[in-house]
């Protein structure tokens, strides 16, 4: 439903962060993109999404083509009445307003009559947020997440992309977080397209998955390929086999990734 | 202020500390500025009237920027009342020299120290206030002190202004542009340099570190309170020189040169020129400076071939002025020192972006 | 010499605009028609106009640099400037004929102990603002015994800014001399504005009359403020404060103004030719120019008349050109008569004329009248001179 | 003490006051969906003016269409100068947009000034020069209009953001661009809209301002003294607007008052009000109704 | 006893972010604090330096009483910080960055820095560069110290204020969700710059962290908050297995991963 075709991205007319990526996301399926932090999983995202513009970013080669569109000129609004929605990292949430108003906000591109309906399935997803009543601003980490899933769900897409969801989550929250990217996907049938540090999480929760370095896609393949590779193994699992090195005892010595 | 790299040219390695934190980022930058320091000791040779007093008027302008730069660039405190410390360091130093006779070579820089000291008290409420509630503050502070002009007699001469004595220096009255631009540039240099070396030392960055982030600032042991403020003294001290520079120019002060309208061409020259950018202050000025002069020409011209706008040409300058200003934002909203940064990036990166 | 250079101060846009963009073009225009009539015995005079927005700094700006051009002599404008440069042309020995008629330019010795600066070089053509306003208050003092005012109440109002400031303690002091009551003065800002609150105050101290030193849009808005808030006042401007346009857009009543040339349209001699610069210069005949301008063209043939005694004596100076100025007694220059008011200026005394003529407008139905109500000439007194 | 006269400046400034108050409330429009502070805000107003007399003069219309009409012009106005001037600077700092608008006004005063003239125009007398008694105070016509309509206007502005879906995006795309973009949001629309609101507005304000004291110019530097307001009600804060002008304009009245009788400095009307400016922000730095920034780390 | 806090209460209008928590840090131990989201870790941390002030309760430092004291004292007792959210100062270089840290140990000021080379403020300023130079020989930040910090990576970033913060000389540091956002190698060379930190150069760390994996290696006593209030300290092991924590922080078993899987998630 997604392909990203051989893109580069330039920021300021002079720094090339991704240069030459490609991409597809399944319908209907959870597609995973690992990286190293700096990689640009985030640039990636907002490429799809439009929003490089205002950070002084463009998509400089390639396309992004979207349920058979090429998205690559798009204006941002157009792709989000498209179906694709993007979960930025840090959330974003509006901190000046209510759990309400930002779900209203979500709800933007839909017709009035939807909303109700669908602030009932934001609840009903999200139990805890019927009962913040101040401003969005003053809840925990994971409440933002959460608040920021479901403005996600408001705005009735096809395609949620979602940046880091597990970031500064306590362990349950995360699991809870993932349990309902997995129920939105499978009652739903919302495609995710998710980009995560905690490999192990997203891996599991994924169907295909791709990592890249260094703006390029360095491997692929389907969740399980991944987790059996002996790389992904080491830098992203936390070493072969169930054994878990202890952090107390790294040695202090770079190792290189064998794909670089 | 954008983020845009800086890359250093190949071979230009640094080999001490010091070398890495020298005033220049190459020698080749280092030796362009000091030429033309040393270009500018002769221009007067070359320069009729005209535009020596053009230049002199730059260096003033350049040095009051200066100090505004330090306050928004650095410091992130956005002032819509600088020309009123501009004023009042103007009148600060005709009356100490009419009071009490100290040489306006002295009175000079002790008006800067006068124009901090006000600087400050109007700073006082920047502790408390941020973005656009200070800036309506400092706009406060812009009418209070031009009410207090033209009324307090005793020291501005009220409406009508007062006269500000030559500069005489070592017994030479430096009553023609040509010897006054020697004051100026003077100053200029003084002043570039003081700012450029505060940019590089711990309470300059310290500005800088609260406007970033002023939180995370005072957690890393930055006194907030004290540096918004110590800032409006900073930029208010160079305000006053500049004001007081301007003041033994005219050799007459009146507080309808301190308008607000001033202070909004102070904004504009550092903001055109590139917030926080030490040379951008000065290139800000000779752009607002000339700007004007530029567009009267282009004015003057145009009603040569229209017949009927002479008396509209004011008008018509105006507008460009206006439009010049909106175009060159709209293409270069970071300034022109950011322009040339990029410029300097593509160049010396190319074609090896990364 | 082919010709000499003079500045020229105007103030197209910014507040006195209303007024000197009639005054500018009279200079400009009798300029223009002096040169294309053989100049001052084959000097062409060039003058350079510059719109300076009524800002201090800038004029002085512009004088410096036409100093570096060699002017000898300069039209100015404001009272801000003008005194601000008081002293550079007595020092430049650059002879000026401002549009401000400030008292405190009059005093060429600095023999009154109460002049800052004596103004050696300093001329305009007409009554000074406070002989103007001693003239209005005269006229009050009568007027107040004609209505049978026991106690007439005169209040200055205005900005506090040199112009409307100039003539405000002359003026109270002649005041209070001739028996009225002088209220603390009101200040109003010179630009335009609602000015009720003021208004109220004039109102609440039952000023009866009260002299309006600003111009132009402000003294439309406080004649109109005023108006609404039912104040029972006679209003009395300046010189640059009345014309037809000002009336016309205030609608106002019986207000007085004094005036130091005739009319647009009146039947003197002189108009012929400045009915010629006019027509000559291409002046937009729709643009029916307020009197200002007449007083423009004055002020240029003063100088030229001077400009022409020095050229025969001596040699084109500026120091020639004020000895020029002194030559005639009562005197107006060639082909002025009846427009501008014969004039005397002597090394003692810059007052170059005392004779105010003063006016009353109304806007009715949708005209202006307005008509002379007196003409009063004040005596040359010495404690009035630069003052 | 001269209660008359206090009693009626005091009503003087409530009046005057609602006025700044419809002007403030467009500031605050445009601050609170875009972040931009106008400095062009008088320029618009006096523009919307002209354009007014225009037509009632030239053209000739009835006063009433003519209105309709400058509204209409002043509408599509905004809109033009948000697509020309603004939109590219979407997503620039927001000190050069700012700086922009100072531009704006520098062009718009000069474009005037050069097709309207300098000097003050009178709007031919639509309310006759009608004016009612308020408490003994005579107020013109046009004036209590313009309170009823800004009363009006100020509901409006307040059910907008409170509840309409737009005013949610405005407020959105005023915390941050990127993020209102990522909720389909169109922030060119939405600036553009915020624009052609506060210049309709602008342009009532100015037509009441130009029928009580003739259109010209100077009229401009209104956009100057409601920043006083705006501050004080607290930048963000429709409500805040109109009592922040209120407050300015009742100060600038009582100065008046104690000025013209009992201290006798003179000019105290215009700069009373930035010192109890400054008082109000020393004890609220937020004005009265401003909404604090969230301040976490 | 480096650090003592008795009774912290802190209350956000109705909210109570903390209610009556109680702790003590030992001079060289690494202490972690946990708790899910909202318990009140990040609110502890402002207490201690001095962003937010507690209603009630008393902090002790070094023996000294840091209630009352103004925020930017702290840097010069000795605590140094991280934050949750990059709190970078986003356009200066790293470098300068770094420099700031070393704002309190600087004695020039505004007269002296602008004369420089007069008076001794380029000598001080480059003494102290070469201190800030080998914080960044330590935390491997050597390729970006002239870039703003801006532009870098989040863990770059986060890299950088670790810097910053040990840029102040501190006794006792205080760092925020460390590990959040990065990577397992990433992970990885942050633990291991923390023990360096904590073993080499004596500091004391508190830590607030969501990755069991590295509280459980690297501290040596951990505290559980929930809901603001204490409700678990001991060792890393110890407080795992309270049933408390694990309801309320850990999760226990899941409904939709396999129970090998939650495991390693617990990792
Ligand atoms: N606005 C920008 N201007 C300049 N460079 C940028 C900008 N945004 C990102 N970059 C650069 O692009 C690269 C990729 O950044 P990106 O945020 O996409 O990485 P990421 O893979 O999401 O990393 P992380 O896991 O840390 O979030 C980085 O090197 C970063 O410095
Ligand atoms: N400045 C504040 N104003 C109002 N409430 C606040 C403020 N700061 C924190 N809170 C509230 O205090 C509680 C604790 O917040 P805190 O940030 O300390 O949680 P945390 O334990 O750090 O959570 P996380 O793991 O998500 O970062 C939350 O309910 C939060 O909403
Ligand atoms: C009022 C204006 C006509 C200027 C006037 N000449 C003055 O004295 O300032
Ligand atoms: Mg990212
Ligand atoms: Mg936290």
């Amino acid at each position: 439903m997604l392909a990203v075709n051989n893109i580069e991205v330039v920021f300021n007319d002079v720094i090339l962060v991704l240069r030459g990526l490609n991409l597809t996301a399944e319908r209907g399926k959870i597609t995973a993109l690992l990286g190293a932090n700096g990689a640009g999983k985030s640039t990636t995202l907002k490429a799809i999404a439009g929003l490089l513009g205002s950070e002084d970013g463009e998509v400089s080669r390639g396309d992004i083509v979207y349920n058979g569109m090429n998205i690559t000129q798009m204006p941002p609004e157009q792709r989000v009445r498209n179906g694709t929605f993007l979960v930025m990292e840090g959330r974003g949430i509006v901190q000046d307003m209510t759990v309400i108003e930002n779900l209203r906000l979500g709800a933007f591109t839909q017709p009035q009559k939807n909303v109700a309906e669908d602030m009932d399935k934001v609840f009903n997803y999200f139990p805890r947020l019927r009962e913040r009543t101040g401003l969005a601003g003053y809840l925990s980490g994971g409440e933002q997440q959460m608040l920021a899933i479901g403005r996600a769900l408001m705005a009735r897409p096809d395609l949620i992309m979602m940046d880091e969801p597990s970031m500064g989550l306590s362990p349950l929250l995360v699991k809870e977080v993932f349990g309902i990217i997995k129920r939105m996907n499978q009652e739903l049938g919302i495609s995710v397209l998710l980009v995560e540090q905690n490999a192990n999480m997203a891996l599991r929760a994924a169907d295909y998955g791709y990592i890249m370095e260094n703006g390029k896609i360095v491997l692929d393949g389907t969740a399980e390929e991944l987790m059996n590779n002996e790389d992904v193994k080491e830098f992203y699992l936390g070493g072969g086999g169930n054994e878990r090195k202890s952090f107390k005892n790294i040695k202090s010595f770079k190792r290189r990734k064998r794909w670089l | 202020m954008s983020h845009v790299p800086h890359p250093r040219p190949c071979g230009d390695f640094r080999t001490s500390y010091s070398a890495d934190t020298s005033l220049f980022r190459t020698k080749v930058e280092g030796w362009t500025v000091y030429l033309g320091i040393f270009a500018l000791l002769f221009t007067p040779l070359f320069f009729n009237d005209f535009y020596i007093s053009q230049m002199i008027l730059i260096g003033i302008y350049a040095i009051a920027a200066l100090g505004l730069n330090v306050l928004v660039g650095f410091t992130g405190q956005i002032s819509l009342g600088h020309s009123a410390f501009f004023g009042f360091g103007a009148f600060a130093s005709a009356w100490l020299n009419n009071t009490t006779g100290i040489p306006v070579f002295i009175c000079i820089p002790l008006a800067g120290l006068m124009t901090t000291a006000i600087g400050m008290i109007f700073g006082i409420p920047a502790a408390r206030l941020k973005g656009l509630y200070l800036a309506i503050a400092t706009l406060a502070s812009q009418f209070i002190l031009q009410d207090f002009f033209s009324r307090a007699d005793w020291f501005s001469g009220g409406a009508y202004g007062s006269a500000a004595e030559v500069v005489n220096f070592l017994g030479i009255d430096l009553d023609t542009d040509t010897k006054y631009f020697y004051l100026v540039l003077f100053w200029v240099v003084v002043s570039f340099l003081a700012v450029s070396n505060l940019r590089r030392s711990r309470d300059g960055r310290a500005l800088v570190a609260v406007r970033d982030h002023y939180l995370s600032a005072e957690i890393m042991g930055i006194n907030l309170t004290r540096y918004r403020i110590m800032s409006f003294g900073v930029s208010s001290f160079f305000a006053g020189l500049g004001g007081a520079l301007y003041a033994h120019y005219l050799q007459y002060v009146s507080v309808e040169g301190f308008t607000i309208l001033l202070s909004i061409q102070f904004l504009a020259m550092i903001i055109i020129g590139g917030l926080g950018s030490v040379s951008g202050s000065l290139l800000g000025a000779i752009f607002i400076l000339l700007l004007p002069q530029f567009m009267e020409e282009v004015a003057s011209s145009a009603a040569m071939v229209f017949e009927g706008i002479e008396q509209s040409k004011a008008y018509i300058k105006e507008m460009s002025v206006g439009a010049v200003i909106i175009l060159f934002l709209i293409f270069e909203p970071e300034g022109l020192i950011h322009r040339w940064r990029l410029i300097r990036a593509s160049w010396k990166l190319y074609p090896f972006s990364h | 010499e082919d010709s000499v250079f003079v500045g020229h101060l105007v103030d197209y846009t910014g507040p006195t605009s209303f007024v000197s963009k009639f005054y500018g073009p009279g200079v400009r225009d009798a300029v223009d028609y002096i040169n294309s009539t053989g100049g001052i015995d084959g000097t062409k005079i060039e003058m350079e106009t510059i719109d300076y927005a009524y800002k201090v700094p800038q004029a002085i700006a512009n004088y410096k640099k036409w100093k570096s051009k060699g002017m000898i002599a300069l039209q100015g404008w404001g009272t801000g400037d003008t005194e601000a440069l008081i002293s550079f042309v007595a020092k430049d020995q650059v002879p000026v004929w401002s549009a401000s008629y400030s008292g405190h330019l009059t005093d060429p010795t600095g023999k009154n102990p109460k002049t800052k600066k004596p103004a050696p070089y300093n001329f305009f053509y007409g009554p000074s603002y406070t002989d103007a306003c001693r003239a209005l208050v005269q006229w009050a003092a009568g007027d107040a015994k004609e209505k049978g005012l026991s106690n007439p109440k005169f209040v200055h109002t205005g900005d506090n800014h040199p112009y409307p400031n100039a003539p405000k303690e002359g003026c109270a002091e002649y005041a209070t001399e001739l028996g009225l009551e002088v209220l603390p003065p009101v200040v109003v800002p010179l630009g335009p504005g609602d000015f009720k609150a003021q208004c109220l105050t004039i109102k609440e101290s039952g000023a009866n009359y009260a002299y309006v030193g600003n111009l132009g849009g402000s003294v439309i808005s406080l004649l109109k403020s005023c108006n609404t808030v039912g104040a029972d006042v006679t209003y009395m401007g300046n010189v640059w404060a009345g014309d037809y346009l000002t009336i016309q857009a205030a609608e106002a009543k019986d207000y007085v103004f004094p005036t130091a040339t005739p009319f647009w349209d009146a039947a003197a001699d002189g108009m012929a030719l400045v009915y010629k610069i006019a027509d000559d210069s291409g002046f937009s005949k729709d643009a029916k120019p307020t009197h200002h301008y007449i007083r423009g063209v004055c002020s240029a043939y003063y100088m030229k008349e001077a400009m022409e005694w020095a050229k025969a004596n001596g040699g084109l100076t500026g120091e020639n050109i004020k000895k020029g100025m002194y030559v005639n007694q009562n005197w107006t220059p060639k082909g002025l008569e009846g427009v501008c008011l014969p004039s005397s200026w002597s090394p003692e005394d810059h007052r170059g004329s005392t004779v105010v003529s003063i006016n009353k407008g109304s806007f009715e139905d949708g005209a202006v009248n307005i008509e002379r109500i007196a003409e009063m000439t004040l005596p040359r007194r010495d404690d009035w001179v630069g003052y | 003490m001269n209660w008359d006269l206090l009693f009626q400046l005091m009503i003087n400034g409530i009046i005057v006051g609602l006025l700044y108050g419809v002007v403030a409330m467009c500031f605050v429009l445009i601050y609170k969906s875009t972040q931009v502070v106008n400095f062009a805000q008088g320029e618009f107003l006096v523009l919307g003016a002209w354009v007014c007399w225009f037509f009632v003069m030239k053209w000739q219309l009835p006063f009433v269409l003519a209105f309709i009409f400058a509204m209409g012009f002043m509408t599509i106005f905004g809109i033009l100068v948000q697509m020309v001037i603004l939109r590219p600077l979407i997503g620039e700092p927001i000190i050069s947009v700012i700086m922009v608008t100072i531009g704006l006004s520098i062009f718009m005063q000069a474009l005037m000034n050069w097709v309207f003239g300098n000097s003050a125009e009178r709007f031919p007398s639509v309310f006759g020069d009608e004016t009612v008694s308020i408490g003994g105070l005579q107020v013109e016509t046009a004036y209590l209009m313009s309170l009823v309509l800004s009363l009006f206007v100020m509901g409006l502005f307040y059910y907008f953001f409170k509840f309409s879906r737009y005013g949610l995006a405005m407020r959105a795309t005023a915390f941050n661009q990127q993020v209102a973009q990522s909720l389909g949001i169109s922030v060119k629309q939405v600036f553009a809209m915020a624009w052609a609101i506060s210049a309709l507005v602008s342009c009532i304000a100015g037509v009441v301002l130009g029928l009580v004291n003739a259109v010209s110019n100077s009229l401009a530097i209104i956009g100057i003294k409601v920043f006083p307001a705006v501050i004080v009600g607290g930048l963000d804060s429709i409500v805040g607007a109109v009592i922040g002008g209120v407050i300015i304009g009742l100060l600038e009245n009582l100065a008046e008052f104690f000025d013209g009788q009992f201290f006798h400095i003179g000019n105290m009307y215009t700069v009373a009000p930035f010192y109890v400016l400054i008082i109000i922000l020393m004890i609220r730095p937020y004005g009265l109704f401003g909404t604090k920034d969230i301040e976490r780390i | 006893m480096l650090l003592e806090a008795k009774g912290i209460n802190l209350r956000f209008g109705g909210i109570r972010a903390l209610t009556d928590v109680s702790f003590s840090v030992r001079k060289g131990e690494v202490f972690s604090i946990i708790g899910p989201n909202g318990a009140g870790k990040t609110s502890m941390l402002n207490c201690i330096s001095g962003r937010y002030k507690p209603q009630e309760g008393e902090i002790v430092y070094n023996g000294k009483s840091l209630i009352g004291r103004s925020i930017n004292d702290r840097a010069a007792l000795g605590i140094g910080r991280t934050f949750q959210n990059l709190a970078l100062f986003s356009h200066m270089s790293v470098l300068d960055n770094i420099m700031v840290g070393r704002h309190h140990l600087l004695k020039n000021n505004f007269f002296t820095g602008m004369l420089y080379w007069i008076g001794g403020a380029r000598k001080e300023e480059l003494k102290h560069r070469r201190d800030v130079e080998d914080i960044i020989d330590f935390l491997e930040i050597q390729h970006v110290r002239n870039e703003p910090a801006g532009t870098l990576s989040y863990g770059l970033r986060k890299r950088v204020e670790l810097a910053r913060a040990i840029a102040i000389n501190p006794d006792l540091i205080l760092l925020d969700e460390p590990m959040a956002g990065m990577n397992l190698e990433e992970k990885e060379d942050m633990a291991r710059y923390i023990l360096d930190l904590n073993e080499e150069l004596g500091v004391t760390v508190v830590m607030i962290e969501h990755d069991m994996g590295v509280v459980m290696d690297i501290s040596n006593r951990v505290m559980v908050l929930d809901f603001g209030k204490k409700i678990a300290e001991g060792l890393p092991d110890e407080v795992m297995e309270n049933e408390h924590v694990k309801h309320a922080y850990l999760g226990e078993e899941d409904e939709l991963l396999h129970d090998e899987e939650a495991e390693a998630i617990a990792l």
